[in-house]
């Protein structure tokens, strides 16, 4: 066990695990916008600012707490002036790039920070990075790029054009912090990055699932236990088979419906 | 040795109990209660019988080879395959695999399944008719 | 050239070239450096070839790397004697034949002549050389960088054989950390601790790669070096890679130094086919091989980690550093990278001696590699000064003496342009005034000035240089150069640029001031890597010691360098104006006129503030106008 | 368009998917800017997301996406060139080529671009055009460089 001081509390932290990670695990709050559990840190947006001591920090050095893995004996402190003016300048330059995000102002409350004296721009992406890590790293299609390079970087489909290699799964869309990643779903059809996708349909009831062609090309690749046939059938009617199964099993000659709606 | 859910339909009347304390037991982030996780279908009359549809753990489980998070792991205290919303990203791949239906969506569209309440199973305990047994 | 089989055979090799080099051999050396090419130094080697052939002369004929006297080129050297001519033409090459190799005369109007008149024969002579101490340069402008055999006669590889033969690898690493080296890249990290965690770190194969992404604007010691001694960086990396225990190479080098990749190129094939490298180098169980990377222009692509994401074929950025690179670095592997100055730094050091090494420098490094800076240190002295080129001089020497006494001082004194600042290490460097031209400058000092060693760009201006613009300039520079990952050095830059893109067209305010040092103070502590870190530096050394040009701007919409293109105008004074109508010529806008032989006025309305008339005018009867005056 | 270029830089590469910069470089030689067709062939060759090619098209200033002129004048925008005056003599050649930093001439002659740094600092306000350099230019001497290419 490493033994790792937040605050001035000693906490007991796994080996190789992150400040942030130990920091969560044990219910503090260090703001954050492009750390997700599912991927690796990348310590980009520099929100998760924490000042460290001891274990050959550094005097007062300031660091990312996701990217700063546990040492024995190592002290972080969450919350110091220096912590806080210099986290609540970076939410401000967030705040001139995507002036009219709920998320940030709710976070520019929290921390007290009051005035925008910047430029304001009028951008929609935080430019964190998660959607193009999530797609690449996690979901396996990578589909989306980060182009571009400065103040000119993008994340986006590769040339901005509708993305071949999209299979609106939407988690790209779920996992922006500032949900700017628009999606339009109808009965037929997933709208995501300019191109639109067919809904598979359940091919007992013919309801919409939540699934397109290309989406469950990709799932069969992660297993080969998932086929078509499996997953195409909503999930009413996968119940509906297990129960004409148990009912052969319980009563031969009864039909069976649904209580409720 | 693990402790089996076993469901007795025999004994089901149908009369949703299950669900109920499924539902309030999973409230979602909001308070508000989740959907069931447990199903509880009963039979047309004559026959008043019901049956009941629960995650099965299964030992080669769809749902955990299909989320691309790592976000369903089993718990190795009580075999139960857990959904950790924190990793989960939402890409409901797991809900598409199950062919059984048991993963359902809550009502904000995350994904919930059965994990046997941390070895205690509310819908066990509140089942009027011991139709569902945990042992 | 056949292979060669042992150590011992190669210093036979050595020997062998050194005896069939006769040092009072009449020798014409033609730089055929970047910047002399770029003087015409091509048809002036043509000319000489084809005027040599004519006349069926034995005479021996040198295209040699840069000899850093760029300014003057193209520069011709006429060996035994060391008799340097300055700007060249092709139409000299008869003469300099007939009168210099034929009757030993020297023609005075091609020698170097500095401001007050005085010439001077010997290039070891001419203040800009007399003042230098050249280890790294020693043999640029004595070889020709595509022979191996010219290496080899100036005892080149031979430091190579003595490892190999007597050195253990662990006493290699030793010698580099006593030697004091730090890294020539900017960092100014110890060579021989780095080289030491590597070796010490486990996993195989290790890689040692060469940064030749040599990005700073206004440095080009390293493309120098690989254009006119490349084999001295193989040899230095090869010594690493012993030392080291590397069995894989790579030279990173920029797209845009097309004549270093090729005599890069060029020195590894002979190399190899040598057995220098490759498997067994010279018989022993050493192998290593270097493949060379083009970098595709991308200053974030000279720090380390973006480095190895680029030869690894993802795009440059900097990723995080789980652990030091020298454990998991290149493909998760043990990596130990240096710059170009710093390999060709090992040979000499190996074959001189530690002792020899730290007898140059400041500071003592005998118990901590941090204690001083040892060696020398190739600068390039370039931006408002007489004599723009490379210098390289021993640690600890002035900014005065490499301005004033190498550099012949500002450029048009004679005009009343006086020098104002340099600017040192590149963008994350900073601009150091005038009351610290005396201060010695190594590593630390440089740091303690607010700036840094940097590769070692030197940038002088003058009186003519606004140091608000020139904040403006780094800041616009490092915006398109970010690689755009962090929050704090690409909105901070992108805040950055339109506050100084307000303050140089007068429409800046105090309290942006305040707010630059507020972006300033967050991007050095909050930034992912070091670009960012940095990325501030010249806007912070210029609002320390400058301060007051930017009040200007701001409050009386003055630019005291008179550059900022809205707060100046263009006049033509009467008493100095002759009517030469030279101005009226050249200006691209017609903005000019006048009647010859009297005075001439500017079209304030037309007048697009290009400057071409002051820059031509004889008789300094432009001025320009800035703040209330204008 | 004809790929055939395309094939054989990727073959010299042996399909290496470490190579990209490498191989976009050389495509962009051999076609003088990277076409977006041989962008998706690379990536279909070397089976990689195309996002993963271009990442690194966009990410490198010396790629151009667009097509190029006969002629690239590129302007050295390196400190020691800045400070001798490099930004007026860009400003020159946009006028004189009425184009800006990165347009090519409605009759595909001139492409200006800006690089910085070529490492030739010691003759600054430095031009290239097409590869050869042209040292201490001045705004005056911009239009009799052009002439020399029109």
């Amino acid at each position: 066990m490493i033994h790792v001081r937040i605050n001035g509390k000693l906490l007991e932290a796994k080996k190789g695990e992150t400040v942030l990670q130990l920091a969560q695990r044990n219910g503090y709050h260090i703001p954050n916008l492009c750390y997700h559990p599912s991927l690796k840190a990348d310590g980009a947006c520099r929100m998760c600012l924490v000042e460290v001591k001891g274990a050959n920090a550094k005097p007062n050095s300031l660091t990312t707490a996701c990217t700063l893995t546990v040492k024995e004996g190592m002290e972080v402190l969450l919350d110091t002036p220096e912590v806080s003016k210099h986290r609540n300048t970076i939410l401000e330059m967030l705040m001139a790039l995507v002036p009219d995000s709920p998320v940030l102002t709710k976070m520019a409350e929290e921390y007290g920070l009051k005035e925008i004296r910047l430029a304001q721009g009028d951008e929609v992406c935080i430019k964190c990075g998660l959607c193009v890590r999530i797609c690449d790293e996690v979901v396996g299609a990578k589909a989306l790029a980060m182009e571009g390079r400065g103040t000119e970087t993008t994340f986006n489909p590769p040339f901005n054009e509708p993305p071949e290699r999209c299979v609106a799964c939407t988690s790209c869309a779920f996992i922006c912090p500032v949900q700017c990643i628009p999606v339009k779903k109808t009965n037929d059809s997933i709208t995501i990055w300019g191109r639109e996708f067919d809904r598979l349909k359940c091919t007992r009831c013919g309801r919409a699932l939540d699934l397109t062609e290309e989406h469950m090309a990709l799932m069969m690749t992660r297993s080969s236990h998932l086929k078509p046939e499996d997953l195409n059938v909503c999930d009413v009617c996968s119940r509906k088979e297990v129960l004409g199964t148990m009912k052969s099993l319980v009563d031969g000659q009864i039909t069976l419906e649904r209580v409720g709606k | 040795m693990e402790k089996t859910f076993i469901v007795i339909p025999e004994k089901c009347t149908g009369c949703r109990t299950c669900e109920l304390s499924c539902a309030y037991s999973h409230p979602m982030a909001s308070g508000q209660p989740g959907n069931p996780r447990i199903h509880a279908y009963n039979t047309k009359p004559p026959l008043e019988k019901g049956i009941q549809i629960v995650c099965l753990q299964c030992d080669t489980a769809a749902c955990m080879e299909a989320c691309p998070a790592f976000a369903l792991q089993r718990n190795l205290e009580t075999g139960a395959i857990e959904v950790h919303l924190d990793r989960c990203i939402n890409c409901h791949a797991c809900f598409n695999a199950c062919s059984f239906g048991n993963i359902v969506l809550d009502p904000n569209n995350r994904v919930a399944k059965c994990d046997l309440c941390g070895g205690d199973p509310k819908c066990v305990q509140f089942c009027p008719t011991g139709a569902l047994l945990y042992q | 050239m056949e292979r060669i089989s042992s150590p011992n055979a190669l210093l036979d090799v050595i020997k062998k070239h050194q005896d069939a080099r006769d040092p009072d051999k009449v020798r014409i050396s033609v730089c055929q450096g970047t910047g002399c090419i770029a003087s015409g130094a091509n048809s002036v080697m043509a000319s000489f070839e084809s005027t040599l052939l004519e006349k069926n002369s034995s005479v021996e004929l040198l295209g040699t790397g840069c000899h850093g006297f760029c300014e003057r080129g193209p520069l011709v050297v006429i060996q035994p004697e060391g008799t340097l001519y300055q700007r060249v033409k092709p139409e000299n090459v008869n003469e300099i034949l007939d009168k210099t190799i034929g009757n030993g005369e020297v023609i005075t109007k091609l020698l170097y002549r500095d401001e007050a008149k005085n010439t001077y024969e010997k290039e070891q002579d001419v203040p800009f050389y007399k003042h230098q101490e050249r280890i790294v340069f020693a043999m640029n402008g004595h070889i020709d960088p595509s022979r191996i055999e010219d290496y080899l006669a100036m005892g080149g590889y031979g430091a190579l054989a003595k490892v190999l033969l007597n050195i253990e690898p662990e006493q290699v690493i030793h010698m580099v950390t006593k030697s004091g080296l730090r890294g020539r890249g900017g960092g100014g990290f110890p060579a021989g601790v780095k080289w030491k965690s590597c070796r010490d770190a486990e996993g195989s194969p290790k890689y040692i790669i060469c940064n030749a992404d040599e990005g700073d604007p206004g440095a080009f010691m390293d493309r120098s070096i690989m254009e006119g001694n490349p084999h001295s960086v193989i040899e230095g990396m090869i010594i690493g890679a012993y030392a080291i225990g590397a069995t894989k190479g790579y030279v990173y080098i920029r797209n845009e130094y097309p004549l270093a990749l090729l005599r890069l190129e060029n020195a590894l094939e002979q190399a190899r086919e040598l057995g220098l490298l490759g498997d067994n180098i010279l018989g022993t169980d050493c192998s290593f091989d270097i493949t060379i990377n083009r970098g595709g222009g991308a200053f974030v692509c000279g720090e380390s980690t973006a480095l190895m994401m680029s030869i690894e074929g993802k795009v440059g950025r900097p990723r995080v550093k789980w652990q030091h690179t020298a454990k998991k670095g290149l493909w998760g592997n043990p990596t130990n990278i240096n710059n170009v100055e710093t390999w060709a730094n090992i040979p000499p050091i190996m074959d001189r001696g530690v002792d020899w090494f730290t007898s140059i420098g400041t500071g003592d490094v005998s118990n901590n590699p941090w204690g001083g800076s040892k060696g020398t240190k190739i600068f390039s002295l370039v931006g408002k000064v007489n004599n723009t080129g490379l210098v390289e001089v021993p640690m600890g020497i002035s900014i005065r003496s490499i301005v004033f006494d190498m550099g012949g001082g500002i450029k048009n004194s004679q005009k009343g342009r006086t020098f104002k600042a340099v600017q040192t290490g590149g963008p994350s460097g900073g601009c150091i005034p005038e009351q610290y031209l005396d201060n010695p400058i190594d590593f630390d000092e440089l740091t303690r000035l607010g700036s840094m060693m940097g590769s070692g760009g030197m940038i002088v201006m003058d009186d003519r240089t606004c140091m608000v613009e020139v904040a403006r300039y780094f800041v616009d520079f490092l915006k398109e150069e970010s690689c755009g990952k962090c929050t704090p050095c690409r909105e901070g830059l992108r805040a950055m640029s339109e506050i100084l893109g307000r303050i140089v067209k007068g429409q800046g305010r105090h309290e942006d001031l305040v707010v630059l040092e507020d972006l300033a103070s967050t991007m050095s502590v909050a930034s992912f890597c070091n670009l960012g870190l940095t990325a501030a530096n010249p806007v912070l050394s210029t609002l320390k010691y400058f301060r007051q040009e930017y009040l200007d701007h701001i409050d009386k919409g003055e630019c005291a360098g008179r550059q900022c293109q809205d707060l100046i105008k263009y006049t033509i004074s009467e008493e100095n104006c002759t009517g030469c109508t030279l101005c009226a010529r050249k200006c691209p806008t017609k903005a000019i006129s006048g009647e010859k032989k009297s005075l001439h006025v500017i079209d304030q309305e037309l007048c697009v503030r290009c400057g071409v008339c002051d820059d031509v005018c004889n008789f300094n009867a432009v001025t320009i106008l800035s703040g209330p005056e204008r | 368009m004809d790929l055939a270029k395309v094939d054989q830089i990727v073959e010299k590469y042996g399909f290496d998917k470490n190579a990209v910069l490498a191989i976009l470089q050389d495509i962009q030689v051999a076609y003088n800017y990277l076409p977006r067709e041989a962008i998706n062939k690379v990536s279909e060759l070397l089976s990689l997301p195309l996002g993963q090619i271009s990442s690194q098209a966009t990410f490198f200033s010396s790629f151009s996406l667009t097509p190029r002129g006969e002629h690239i004048v590129t302007v050295c925008m390196g400190t020691a060139c800045h400070v001798r005056g490099a930004p007026r003599v860009l400003s020159e050649l946009e006028r004189e080529l009425k184009i800006d930093d990165g347009e090519t001439t409605a009759d595909g002659k001139f492409t200006i671009e800006t690089v910085n740094c070529v490492g030739a600092c010691a003759l600054g306000p430095l031009v290239m055009v097409n590869g050869n350099y042209h040292g201490n230019i001045d705004t005056a001497e911009v239009s009799t460089l052009l002439s020399a290419y029109r």
